[in-house]
């Protein structure tokens, strides 16, 4: 299963990398969202820093869609499906692979998303980073829940549209315990109880999916 | 000495989206043989073929292929067994052609030493690291007979396998399957243009969704 | 003279360069409220024009020079390429040297403000250029696509200047000029400020320059890759 | 052009009544994160009534990026391009019927997102109908700009994900001018500087499209 | 009385990614006439019909199809004069068989009455409501071909033609051409698959992107 991991998540990687999808598009996709969002709310600069940490987990959320997009459709061009199908990969292994691939790239994004709100929504350095430790938690369990969505929504009509349905109602609680431990790390106090959640939820999802993976595969 | 069949059909349905793609195949693929299904356009091939690899539900009837029970087993295992070439190509676009095989080999834990003879075989040797989007279409169909050159799997279902290619193409093909069957696989294709392989074989004709004559 | 100015331009630059540096750091005092800070009044305008005005302005015109049918040219949609890269780094200037500025004087690295937020979305529009020039690999479908969005991009300018001026301001109104173009600031002052702004422009052409000149080399290279590529694809024929 | 333009909504429109994805799955995604940007902001309820305009909007924005996706994916499943180019369309007229099926889409998901902001972040209801008009307009403005950009996205790679980085910067103006006329009816205001610069964007987006679609599809 | 060349090119360059998938193609296609291209796997053949379509753009070289320039002129009036059957299917995968003809009827100016006939013509008159979607393989061929039936362009580039018909479809679009040559038409057809019909044609042989041999 491990073996199969690292296979399918080098394979997701590479085909990042060389499409570079990533750098050029989600990323500055992610900067404008925060910049839009900062518009959206009006000009007042007191608003924003403690609607910082809800805005910047709003923008995450988006990105993590589009990425979620991505790493599915690069199974489903015609004909993968089958061809990979049989060959028979362990299905957990899949799932992992796929979603160690999707939570790399979502680190990568979310540092420079994370540097853009101290920029742009003025969050405290200081405090932005003391919220880096639950911010990788978070974008695991957002990587993790987002594959198993993803092979949900799988080779349904409109799958790109079909997708956010479903995630984002899965996606709340930890939208709500990043958010959470976000704006007490920027208060200064100590938000374990929101990390509990999280990682409660990475773990499930990840129990999840490597048990049920297979299941959502057959077509 | 009669060996089990590898697959056996009794009334197979399959419905997609309400409409009987197949509706009520009976037949029985003896092991090391080569069959060829002919039909008209919409008669079945396709959908046949994709009940047999494990790939479609079986709606109706029974059915078991390589021991594995199409309305209630897992099909994955039945899946690994099998290798599909389609009407489509079957990879990632964005990788390379080599880069392809060797995630098939990963994945079947082959040695990566299988690639270089498997796709000079098929004549993509030149074409190694280009990306597979940019291939021909007769080009895909020798990357997906390379893919399947180094599985070897015990069961090949062939759609139209001619189709897009070339003469050599062709003859490759003609060989490989004379190899493969004589190595004890059970090749199944569907074919409009008649197969030129010299092999024994069977062939079904379906129309409506039944094999309407066998010889 | 065409080649008279192109051996000049270089040498002109770093001159009027150092002389902005010269006066800015040395011969004029520093502000009374300000301090030293206000000597980022000799690099953040003249950046921001640059920026604003010149490359974005000179990607514009280029871009619709190509999509004009009697005047297109590779040419013109190489100068929009090379200008729109040239215009980014500029603008990424302007943030920079405007974050320093601001963060002492209004205590904030960032605030909403209409020009400061126009400026970011410009940069974003410049951005998003460079992505879907990326993204094509069909140098005439590449071309006609990335003319089109800087023209629509230079439409978007002034609907968003409009929009966000008439949200709410913060950043600095006319201090140079009044709107009767009268000088606000004396003496060596503005003329420090005044040689800033031709010794910006001058970089700016220079760089232009030997960023098309990189572009043309580029292509010259890329012919010789496809003769050898046809070479070899002809090749594969024979075999 | 004008029969081109009848010819191409229709088809768009009875392709989406066909597959129903608007009504399934883009609507309930905007309802989710409507409630999910209410929840982001915290659950102090006067927040939200202020706040409502932007996140509306904001919501809009979303929303509208994916009916792009939806309109453009139509026309790029595998060999449509290379048969439909054979038809000869005239471009300002194709560009003019997918702009038309777009508004039309929007306007019925914008109905349907405003009365959640009605109900989910409490903003007025008089004041939400008094915006009715601003928003039949933003949104006009948004599925012309839309369209051109989806098209620009094309056929190049990945376009699902260059969509957002091309458009967003060139809605934020309609964004803000939509939020500000928003808030101006819920203050009992009149926005007409507001609508002033939707309607130049939608000319200007109108003009450009019939004028330069036919280059973007050259492919 | 010697008629204008539909088609003539000069020394043509295609390029895709850098990469000269035609390698200056020099030929000219006389109006009313049938021409056949061969070649092995990747020798081009479908990047001429592109090229020759308008829907590709030329790198190098000259091109003059039905009088619009390809390297100058606006390829969009010559793709308007083109009917094109590829690989893919071509129409929208979520109308109805019939619903994507009267598309193409109403961008045309075409009644609707020549629906039926064509659809009947190629066999899917029973597949009129179906999705297009679901079609087979050759269903799909079949409805391509309905629609260059309604369309009846000036000149017809065919990619395959024969991949995925079966026997009826195959004779079906052998009678189409010598209707089709005999009203004028220039057909450009590439195959691997000889051509059964009787009409006199050209062959043209590509190989590394350039025309080998003409006969
Ligand atoms: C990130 C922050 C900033 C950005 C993006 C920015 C952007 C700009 C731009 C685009 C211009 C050119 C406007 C035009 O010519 O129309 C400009 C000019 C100027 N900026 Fe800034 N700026 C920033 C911060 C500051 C700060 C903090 C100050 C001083 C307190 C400042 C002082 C000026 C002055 C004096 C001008 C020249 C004004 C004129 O000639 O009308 N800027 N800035
Ligand atoms: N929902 C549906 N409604 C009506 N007909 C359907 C539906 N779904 C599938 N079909 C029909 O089912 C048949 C599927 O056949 P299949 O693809 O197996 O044909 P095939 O023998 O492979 O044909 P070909 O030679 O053209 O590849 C087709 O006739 C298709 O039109
Ligand atoms: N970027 C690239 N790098 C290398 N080779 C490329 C690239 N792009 C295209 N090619 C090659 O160009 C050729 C394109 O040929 P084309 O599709 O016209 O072939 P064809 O004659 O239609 O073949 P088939 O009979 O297989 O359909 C292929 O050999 C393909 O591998
Ligand atoms: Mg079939
Ligand atoms: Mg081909």
């Amino acid at each position: 299963m491990i073996a199969t991991a690292r296979l399918v998540a080098g394979k997701d990687l590479r085909i990042e990398w060389r499409s570079r999808v990533l750098l050029w598009q989600v990323v500055p996709f992610g900067v404008m969202a925060l910049v839009l969002s900062g518009l959206a709310l009006g000009p007042t600069r007191a608003g924003h820093s403690s609607a910082g940490p809800g805005l910047f987990y709003l923008v995450v959320l988006l990105v993590t869609l589009l990425a979620i997009n991505r790493s599915q459709a690069i199974e489903r061009t015609p004909g993968t499906r089958a061809s990979v199908a049989t060959l028979g990969l362990d299905p957990g292994g899949v799932f992992l692979g796929k979603a160690l691939a999707l939570a790399v790239e979502l680190w990568v994004i979310g540092a420079v998303l994370l540097a853009g709100t101290v920029l742009f929504l003025h969050t405290a350095l200081s405090g932005s980073l003391e919220a880096v430790p639950s911010l990788v938690l978070t974008l695991a369990a957002l990587a993790a829940a987002g594959t198993l969505y993803g092979a949900l929504t799988g080779e349904g009509a409109a799958p790109t549209t079909l997708l956010p349905v479903l995630a984002l109602p899965g996606f709340a609680p930890l939208l709500i315990a990043g958010e959470r431990s976000f704006s007490a790390a920027l208060a200064g106090g100590s938000p374990w109880e929101w990390w509990v959640i999280t990682l409660v939820a990475l773990v499930a999802y990840l129990a999840v999916g490597v048990l049920l993976y297979g299941v959502l595969e057959e077509s | 000495m009669t060996a089990p069949p590898v697959a056996e059909l009794e009334e197979a349905v399959v419905l997609t989206g309400g409409f009987p793609v197949l509706a009520g195949v009976t037949l029985r693929l003896e092991p090391a043989t080569l069959t060829v299904i002919v039909g008209a356009n919409g008669a079945g091939k396709t959908s046949l073929l994709r009940l047999l690899g494990g790939l479609d539900p079986l709606s109706r009837g029974r059915g078991v292929v390589a021991g594995v029970d199409l309305a209630h087993g897992d099909r994955r295992v039945l899946r690994r067994r099998v290798g599909w070439l389609g009407h489509e190509g079957s990879f990632y676009d964005d990788l390379s052609v080599e880069e392809n095989l060797h995630f098939a080999c990963r994945a079947l834990n082959r040695p990566f030493t299988d690639v270089a003879p498997a796709l000079a075989r098929v004549g993509l040797a030149e074409r190694s690291r280009t990306t597979t989007r940019r291939l021909s279409a007769g080009q895909r169909r020798r990357l997906a007979l390379a893919w399947l050159l180094v599985r070897r799997p015990e069961i090949w279902l062939l759609d139209e396998p001619y189709a897009s290619l070339d003469d050599a193409g062709r003859a490759l093909l003609d060989e490989l399957l004379v190899d493969v069957v004589a190595a004890g696989a059970t090749v199944v294709a569907s074919a409009h243009d008649p197969l030129r392989t010299t092999q024994t074989r069977r062939t079904l004709t379906l129309a409506g969704g039944r094999v309407v004559a066998a010889s | 003279m065409k080649l008279l100015a192109q051996r000049l331009l270089g040498p002109v630059t770093l001159v009027s360069m150092a002389l902005t540096i010269w006066l800015g750091l040395v011969v004029t005092p520093p502000d009374k409220v300000q301090g030293n800070l206000a000597r980022l009044v000799y690099v953040h305008p003249a950046v921001a024009w640059v920026a604003l005005y010149l490359s974005f302005g000179t990607a514009t015109i280029a871009s619709v020079l190509y999509l004009w049918p009697r005047t297109r040219s590779a040419t013109a949609d190489r100068v929009a390429h090379s200008a729109m890269e040239v215009s980014l780094v500029f603008i990424a200037l302007t943030l920079i040297t405007g974050s320093i500025w601001g963060r002492p004087t209004w205590g904030v690295w960032w605030a909403w403000d209409a020009r400061l937020t126009s400026t970011a979305i410009l940069g974003l529009l410049a951005v998003g250029y460079l992505a879907l020039r990326r993204a094509n690999d069909d140098p005439e479908l590449r071309a006609k696509r990335s003319a089109v969005f800087a023209v629509l991009s230079a439409i978007n300018v002034p609907i968003i200047h409009f929009s966000v001026l008439w949200w709410k301001t913060l950043h600095q109104g006319a201090t140079v000029f009044t709107a009767n173009r009268t000088l606000l600031i004396h003496g060596i002052m503005a003329w420090t400020l005044l040689i800033s702004f031709v010794a910006f422009s001058l970089a700016y052409c220079w760089l232009l320059r030997a960023r098309y000149r990189l572009e043309v080399a580029r292509e010259t290279l890329g012919a010789r890759a496809i003769d050898d590529a046809l070479a070899a694809r002809v090749l594969e024929g024979r075999s």
